[in-house]
């Protein structure tokens, strides 16, 4: 039983389960949340195994292979799938959702958790690419689970933009492997992306920056880079809410894994000159265009997404910083993955409680749901970089990378934007918090037990802002040195 | 021996300072060629005071009966710091000329405290423009320091007055003419003569001195009458003994204490004069163009400064 | 022996843009859905000659699938929808025939610019097609952007991958198998969730023109 | 000291309301500032610095690391000295919320605040610092918003967050300059790299950290949060807020300015002293036309820390042109000025606060003959009204003093720019003392002498015990400081003497009982003065006893000029005791008066309602925080454009963006 099948059985399994029992009952969704638990596992036996030195690998000629960088995404797959397991639609209590639904959604949800786990542990980077396919396809599928004007429209702009994006990013995987054919011949072996890597450094210059640019523009529409970044908001705040915890936590993040993995061959053949330059246009542009956009928001739900395209952003200009800066921009990864999915689901429960998702018809969130709105509280502060929260100690890693790679100004600049950023959504917050309750809007906490996960990661989201692990640490030094070597 | 010559000074400076109000107002008289009350008036209008019954507004507070104590206080206390009578006095290391100004400054504040107490308009109307003309004139009592100072080397009045009396042709400097100028204008201000307020006058509407006390009456306004004219007398003595230090005894035998004691009669009686003067001559300025005469002396001690650093 | 299958593969590559050209310059959507079958028929053709000329066997698989997939099974889906919503002519599109045909020439012209160091490398015989092939997917593109009817928009998209696939061919005879099965079940699937779509924005919007779908601002 | 306020956060979360809540966390306040008054005169006057270090915790920047050395000392006295009056009085205060808000909350923030303020003197290294930095801002943000139910409590938190994470992120650029090309980011290796800075880099460091601590500090283009933020918090906050908060911006600057950089070129100084008396007169004038009591005290913040300013650009400005010994004074005097400051400004607040305990209002207008009402508070504000406003016996009156005889020097400098800058500050110095005493007297006057305005002021009772002897131990302070000042002086003089070319042979600030200055200049006492002040009142009282009359004293009604009936209308209100000044200095504020009478049915000469409305414009907010809010109004409605909801615009910017990238790559093959 290799850690893979541990890894990848589980959401199979659920949703083929999912499946099989049509007049659904609450038992799938326990069965469900109890297996995602195992593919966590599975993401902490690979973190053992690499912390130990060697990069479990199985199947035929390494078809999956789990290295540093795919065991933390791996890591924050499973864990946000596991989250939206457990507080998802169909465990038992009346959440919104008809029985139909529900099945729709464990299905589903199952799915998108085992392509996106499969895109992040595959070797060949052809399967990379229809893993990531798939998850478009799988997660447009739950847009629309309450069928309405808006969630309609938002799931047609996802799949459009998103397949298009997509079909570019083939585009520069075939340009990518004509450029390894013209080098070495064909060879079944030839998408894997350990080959790929070892004979970089003879790939054709010009050819391979062509493809990095299809790439790039492919699966940056998919991690919600700017200036492909309109379907985000659209998408994450008409999608139910673990859906866009996922989509907002993880998503963003694998698309971005795979463009890491390209970036690790294109640096080998070309330098790092020249990738630098594309994340920060692109990066600067997303945080600009998110910091704005933010300003005067009236949706909270879009108002989460825009900070999300924000942080890929900051990750992206992260990546362009040196070492140093990969470093930051991985544990920037990490803790935003954390920190957004935990947002997602506590604006399912505001959501669920005043039925809105106007931030002016939404006030006195304190007295009406005093922890919801703590943990949201919380949540914000996390997500606008204060300090008890990881997201100020990596936020700070990555400035100071900044200067000491030389460039100060770019820094200065997301300074600035990030300070807009901070001021809005502190504003938006406060006219949450207090004030006098909505009216007609029922007062006291019920199912308590979904807080406990979610406090769960603000707790860890705390531990990461106070120290770094030593375990962690080595992960992340793991990946810096895949990448940037 | 310095102590006894210090409490004698302080006495002297309160016996004689009733005298110098009425003697200026027993001039202006004259050069109104009406005969005047006599010289020695208010030193009956003190007594008849101290004897009359006290009367308080019910709305006043005890800070209404402590103030007039503390006001008396604070103007006496000055004048053991200034030096009316000799120079090397063991108090001089007690305060400086900045001590001099705030102690001033506290006894308007508590004086201003003491008329809006009682709750009339004339006493806050009084107290808001006292605190205003006060407020303005600070600036130029400090450049007027610092001229002198940088002059003598110490905000110390005893070092300021040995200095000028070392070199007689510092008198003639600038520096020491326009701060001169500059503190003979704060004077007028401070101590409420003509061009800023009319002590002879009652119309509520234009005194600001008066309208304070307004509800004083018995032994405290005998204090704060007391007080008014000892700042008045303080402030003619700085000005006579700072600028003309001619006549301030050095050495301390009783023929250098005689004429010192002279030598600031003639100075009291010519300043007087010159005051009583200016009286008759001008009317009383509209109050909201008093900050452009204090702005004038503000210019006039910026000079001050200006020139005593650039001739150095 | 090369010239003829160099010839072959050009005039092969040439046809399948010419169809993807139909898409600017007719208004039917029925005219649509037969271009898009063609230009998949001449896409397995051509398939297949690279199979035969580069006796790679695996490819004759290749060829069967899509021309079972995208020559048959596709266009019938498509006729039915279009049936379905009985919508005859595409609306004004956002840029008339004249200028799109003109914009959609600038746009070959750029694929040869870009694809010129690609050329430049390859020494297969098909070389020669593939600027043809990126000049498919950029008109394909701008097809997706300039037309209103979302059924346009889907057979817009399924030309993008016929020109990805044409290019794989024309650049590396293929690339393996496995790969390209599963992204010929991938493209099957996505066309797949998005005819669920446009019957659904059928049902909500009672008209499929994506014009209307601007309600999510800001 | 952690354990102190540790107990005390832990504590209030813990323990359920009511008394047992309110009693942990003022106990937690309590031992945690006396813990931390310990440590900081053991260091202060021991000279041994105390070094703690974790590296494990934040690990990704060298670890948790704290050096408390002299300097930071000084500060971590400030806190613990101002957290015992305010734990004590808080315990009581605090009891007004039983009902409206969670205590368990504010206690726990409180000391939390207390903790990291008293933490960021000790960090030692650049993310420690700013850690414990945010994180007191962070806990000061909560402790705002604990009235959340006022209506512009909100607005003005959310200013005041804005504000400090501006701040923040302008002291984070400086300090990450210093750190780009050191080792580690721990202050020793920031101190070296400094050194291989260019003057260009030293430049932008300094201005940087004058920004971002400027804006904490509250100086005048960044104090727009200070008027709002003070006020909207419950007093006990404000009065630590405004007392030590705004120092620690103090700090930040002294740090980098001094420590970290080692001094720089004089116009350093010179931007300080004119940033410092634009503060000042600014400030001041804004306190005059308040009717707010908080807002008052909030403005008279600024114009104070303007004055602290003054005194540092002269340390900065002389140190620049190497008159070492004149900046050490000018600095010791600048922080010794900062020290009073702290005590009086934090009794003023809480003397408002027991105002507001006892009225439930503010504005002054509706204030009045409070005295009666709560004699002891009246007592406390009036020795923090003479205090603040500079008048002998008392603390403020030394401070300024000090200051007064520190920039002496500089005016016979012969640098040239030196004098007029000298004789600039010293004018600005003695009009805002004039202006301050003008300001104090109407507020003392207006809130708590002559007749009631409000029945809420006429019934008002006295504070509770706790809040008194709160009030009480500030102002013995304040009495303390000002007699003590021979014993202080040297003491923060060898707390600066260390860095940055400072002479270490601390010069000796006068023996026993009077204050001189090192270089002779003047000499003054101020304990002999006070005792003469009390002599001579107690002789002048025992005279008047003596030989005044027998008469008893006879109440009657005041002097009504043929008046029959006195009624609290016809009082002088603060707006118009502050009228004269308006006038005077109308060219800044611009009042704009409109006057609605509407007049008696019946005949024109019978006036029913007069209504007076006046404004003064408040130039920063409107000319210089306005202009920009709209400008990125502006931006964000631009970019909201492109979410226009069309999809084909989406995939125009995607194909836009392939073309582009395309292009690039084929003009730019390189």
């Amino acid at each position: 039983m290799s850690p893979f099948a541990l890894l990848l059985g589980p959401p199979l399994l659920a949703a083929v389960l999912a499946a099989v029992l049509v007049p659904y009952r609450p038992l799938v969704g326990w069965t469900g949340a109890l297996l995602s638990l195992s593919s966590v596992g599975a993401a902490l036996v690979f973190w053992s195994r690499l912390l130990a030195g060697d990069v479990p690998t199985s199947g035929p000629g390494e078809f999956l292979r789990a290295d540093a960088l795919s065991t933390l995404l791996a890591l924050c797959v499973s864990v946000v799938g596991a989250l939206a397991a457990w507080l998802g639609p169909g465990m038992g209590e009346d959440d919104g959702y008809e029985p139909a639904q529900a099945r729709r959604f464990r299905i589903f949800s199952s799915l998108f958790t085992f392509t996106m786990l499969f895109a992040v542990t595959a070797n060949n980077v052809g399967f990379m690419w229809i893993a990531i396919e798939a998850t478009t396809i799988t997660s447009a599928m739950l847009i629309p689970l309450h069928v309405t004007k808006a969630s309609v429209e938002a799931s047609w702009k996802y799949i459009l933009i998103g397949s298009i994006g997509i079909a570019l990013a083939f585009g520069g995987t075939v340009l990518a492997y004509f450029d390894f054919v013209n080098m070495a011949g064909r060879q079944d072996a030839a998408l894997h992306w350990t080959v790929l890597r070892a004979s970089a450094a003879h790939l054709h210059p010009e050819v391979i920056k062509l493809a990095f640019v299809f790439i790039l523009v492919g699966y940056g529409t998919k991690a919600g880079l700017a200036p492909m970044h309109t379907w985000l908001p659209d998408a994450h705040s008409e999608a139910p809410a673990p859906l866009s915890a996922m989509m907002s936590g993880v998503l963003l993040a694998v698309a971005l894994y795979a463009v890491m993995r390209w970036e690790a061959v294109v640096n080998a053949t070309v330098g790092t000159g020249f990738t630098d330059g594309l994340y920060i246009t692109l990066g600067v542009l997303s945080v600009a265009i998110a910091a704005f956009s933010l300003v005067i928001q009236r949706n909270y739900k879009r108002m989460l997404a825009y900070s999300s395209i924000e942080h890929t952003g900051l990750i992206c200009v992260g990546l362009a910083l040196g070492p140093l800066g990969t470093f930051a921009a991985m544990l920037h990864l990490l803790n935003h993955t954390l920190a957004k999915s935990m947002m997602f689901f506590l604006a399912g429960r505001v959501l669920h409680r005043y039925g809105t998702t106007e931030i002016a018809r939404v006030s006195g969130l304190l007295k009406v749901m005093p922890w919801t709105g703590g943990l949201f509280a919380a949540g914000i502060l996390a997500v606008v970089g204060l300090p008890p929260f990881g997201l100020f100690v990596s936020e700070f890693a990555l400035f100071r990378a900044g200067f000491s790679v030389g460039r100060p100004w770019l820094v200065a600049l997301i300074l600035a934007l990030l300070a807009v950023a901070f001021v809005s959504m502190i504003g938006h917050l406060n006219r949450m918090l207090y004030g006098v309750p909505t009216a007609g809007v029922r007062t006291g906490e019920d199912r308590l037990w979904p807080l406990i996960p979610l406090g769960l990661c603000a707790t860890t989201l705390v531990v990461l802002g106070i120290t770094l692990p030593a375990p962690l640490e080595t992960l992340l030094r793991q990946i810096v040195a895949i990448v940037e070597r | 021996m310095g102590y006894v010559l210090e409490v004698a000074q302080a006495a002297l400076a309160l016996a004689l300072a009733p005298g110098l109000a009425g003697l200026i107002r027993w001039l202006k008289a004259r050069l109104q060629n009406r005969r005047g009350a006599p010289v020695w008036q208010p030193y009956w209008e003190l007594a008849k005071l101290f004897q009359k019954e006290v009367v308080v507004s019910s709305n006043a507070s005890w800070l209404f009966r402590a103030a007039p104590f503390i006001v008396f206080a604070s103007t006496t206390a000055v004048t053991f710091l200034v030096p009316i009578l000799a120079v090397p006095l063991p108090f001089d290391g007690l305060g400086d000329l900045l001590v001099v100004v705030y102690l001033l400054l506290l006894s308007t504040f508590f004086l201003s405290l003491g008329g809006l107490d009682p709750g009339s308009p004339f006493g806050g109307m009084g107290a808001s423009r006292e605190m205003t003309v006060a407020a303005l004139a600070e600036p130029t009592v400090a450049l007027a320091i610092f001229a002198l100072a940088l002059a003598a080397g110490s905000t110390n009045l005893g070092q300021i007055v040995a200095r000028t009396m070392a070199d007689p042709g510092a008198f003639l400097s600038p520096g020491h003419l326009l701060a001169f100028g500059a503190l003979f204008i704060v004077t007028l201000a401070e101590t409420g003569r003509l061009p800023i307020d009319n002590p002879a006058t009652h119309l509520e509407l234009t005194m600001i001195h008066e309208a304070m006390v307004l509800e004083y009456s018995g032994r405290y306004l005998a204090l704060i009458e007391w007080a008014a004219a000892v700042k008045l007398f303080i402030f003619f003595a700085l000005l006579g003994n700072l600028f003309i230090p001619w006549g301030v005894s050095v050495v301390l035998t009783p023929t250098t204490v005689a004429v010192a004691v002279a030598s600031l009669l003639v100075k009291l009686v010519v300043l007087a004069a010159v005051v009583a003067v200016l009286e008759t001559r001008i009317a009383k300025l509209r109050l909201f163009r008093v900050p452009e005469l204090l702005s004038v002396s503000f210019v006039l001690a910026l000079l001050a400064v200006t020139s005593s650093f650039l001739l150095k | 022996m090369d010239s003829l299958f160099s010839q072959l593969s050009v005039l092969g590559s040439s046809l399948v843009l010419l169809f993807g050209l139909i898409l600017l310059w007719r208004r039917g959507i029925s005219a649509y859905v037969g271009a898009f079958a063609a230009q998949s028929m001449v896409l397995s053709a051509v398939i297949a000659i690279v199979g035969y000329f580069g006796n790679d066997h695996e490819l004759y698989w290749v060829a069967g699938t899509l021309f079972l997939l995208k020559g048959l099974v596709i266009p019938r889906l498509l006729r039915r929808m279009e049936r379905r919503f009985a919508v005859e002519r595409e609306m004004e599109p956002y840029v008339n025939t004249a200028s799109s045909l003109v914009v959609s020439g600038l746009l070959v012209l750029f694929g040869y610019m870009v694809t010129r160091p690609l050329v430049g490398l390859s020494q297969l015989p098909t070389r020669a097609g593939m600027p043809l092939a990126m000049g498919l997917v950029l008109v394909s593109l701008f097809v997706v952007i300039s037309r209103k009817k979302a059924l346009t928009q889907v057979i817009g998209f399924l030309m993008l991958e016929n020109g990805l696939a044409l290019l794989a061919v024309l650049g590396t005879y293929g690339i393996p198998l496995i790969v390209e099965l599963g992204v010929a079940l991938d493209v099957l699937m996505g066309f797949l969730v998005m005819q669920i779509f446009v019957y659904r924005i059928h049902e909500t919007f009672e008209s499929i023109d994506v014009e209307q779908l601007n309600r999510l601002r800001y | 000291m952690l354990g102190g306020y540790g107990v005390g956060a832990v504590g209030a979360l813990l323990m359920p309301g009511g008394r047992a809540g309110r009693g942990i966390a003022a106990f937690g306040m309590v031992w945690g500032g006396a813990a931390g008054l310990a440590l900081s005169l053991q260091v202060l006057l021991g000279g041994a610095a105390f070094t703690l270090e974790v590296p494990t915790l934040l690990s990704i920047a060298d670890g948790l690391a704290f050096r408390l050395d002299a300097l930071g000392a000084f500060f971590l006295g400030l806190v613990g000295l101002l957290a015992i009056p305010c734990g004590v009085y808080g315990f009581e205060y605090v009891g007004a919320y039983e009902g409206r808000y969670s205590l368990r909350l504010l206690g726990a923030m409180l000391n939390m605040f207390l903790l990291t303020m008293s933490l960021v003197p000790c960090a030692d290294n650049v993310l420690t610092f700013l850690l414990m930095w945010e994180g007191m801002s962070l806990t000061s943000y909560f402790l705002v918003l604990t009235e959340a139910d006022e209506p512009d409590t909100i607005a003005a938190a959310g200013w005041y967050l804005a504000m400090t994470h501006v701040g923040l992120a302008l002291a984070l650029a400086g300090f990450l300059i210093l750190a780009a090309n050191a080792t580690t980011t721990a202050f020793g290796d920031l101190r070296t790299a400094a050194a291989s800075l260019t003057p260009a880099m030293r430049n932008t460091v300094f201005l940087l950290a004058l920004a971002g601590f400027g804006s904490k500090a509250g100086i005048v283009p960044l104090h727009v949060w200070l008027p709002r933020a003070h006020p909207a918090a419950p007093s006990h906050v404000s009065a630590l807020m405004s007392g030590v908060m705004i120092k620690l911006g103090v700090y930040g600057l002294l740090r980098i300015g001094l420590d970290l950089l080692g001094g720089g070129p004089a116009w350093w100084g010179a931007l300080l002293i004119g940033l410092g008396a634009l503060s000042a007169v600014v400030g001041v004038l804004y306190a005059l036309m308040e009717n707010d009591l908080k807002r008052l005290l909030a403005y008279s913040s600024v114009e104070n820390i303007g004055l602290v300013f003054i005194g540092l650009g002269a340390g900065f400005l002389f140190l620049g042109l190497d008159a070492t010994a004149a900046a050490l004074v000018a600095f010791a005097a600048a922080l010794y000025h900062a020290l009073n400051h702290a005590a009086f400004k934090s009794l003023l607040f809480l003397g408002a606060g027991s105002v507001l305990h006892a009225t439930r209002t503010r504005d002054m207008n509706r204030l009045g003959g409070l005295i009666r009402g709560l004699p002891w508070t009246a007592a406390f504000f009036l020795v923090g009204a003479l205090a603040i406003a500079g008048l002998p016996p008392l603390n403020g009156f030394v401070s300024e003093w000090l200051l007064f005889q520190s920039l002496l020097p500089g005016i016979e400098s012969r640098a040239p720019m030196v004098a007029p800058l000298m004789t600039l500050a010293v004018s600005v110095l003695a009009l805002t003392a004039g202006l301050a005493a003008a300001g104090f007297v109407k507020a003392f006057g207006i809130t708590f002498l002559a007749i009631p305005r409000s029945p809420a002021a006429e019934c008002a009772h006295e504070a509770p015990v706790s809040m008194r002897v709160g009030m009480g131990i500030l102002a013995v302070a304040c009495a303390v400081f000002g007699l003590a000042a021979v014993v202080v002086m040297p003491a923060l003089a060898a707390a600066l003497a260390g860095s940055a070319r400072l002479p270490v042979p601390v010069p000796g600030f006068g023996s026993g009982v009077s204050l001189s200055m090192p270089s002779g200049f003047a000499r003054m006492s101020p304990t002999l003065v006070a005792l003469g002040l009390i002599l001579i009142t107690g002789a002048a009282w025992l005279v008047v006893r003596l030989f005044a009359s027998r008469w008893p004293v006879r109440v009657s009604a005041t002097w009504g000029c043929g008046r029959v009936v006195q009624t609290p209308r016809m009082e002088y209100t603060s707006t118009a005791f502050a009228e004269p000044l308006r006038r005077v200095f109308a060219e800044l504020y611009r009042p704009t008066q409109d006057l609605s009478i509407d007049f008696h049915p019946e005949s024109r000469y019978f006036v029913q309602s007069i209504e007076y409305r006046s404004e003064i414009v408040p130039w920063f907010e409107r000319y210089l925080y306005a202009p920009l809010v709209t400008r990125v109004r502006r931006w964000s409605i631009w970019v909201r454009a492109l979410q226009s909801g069309s999809a084909h615009a989406y995939l125009t910017y995607l194909v836009i963006a392939l073309l582009g990238l395309l292009t690039l790559l084929i003009v730019r093959p390189g």
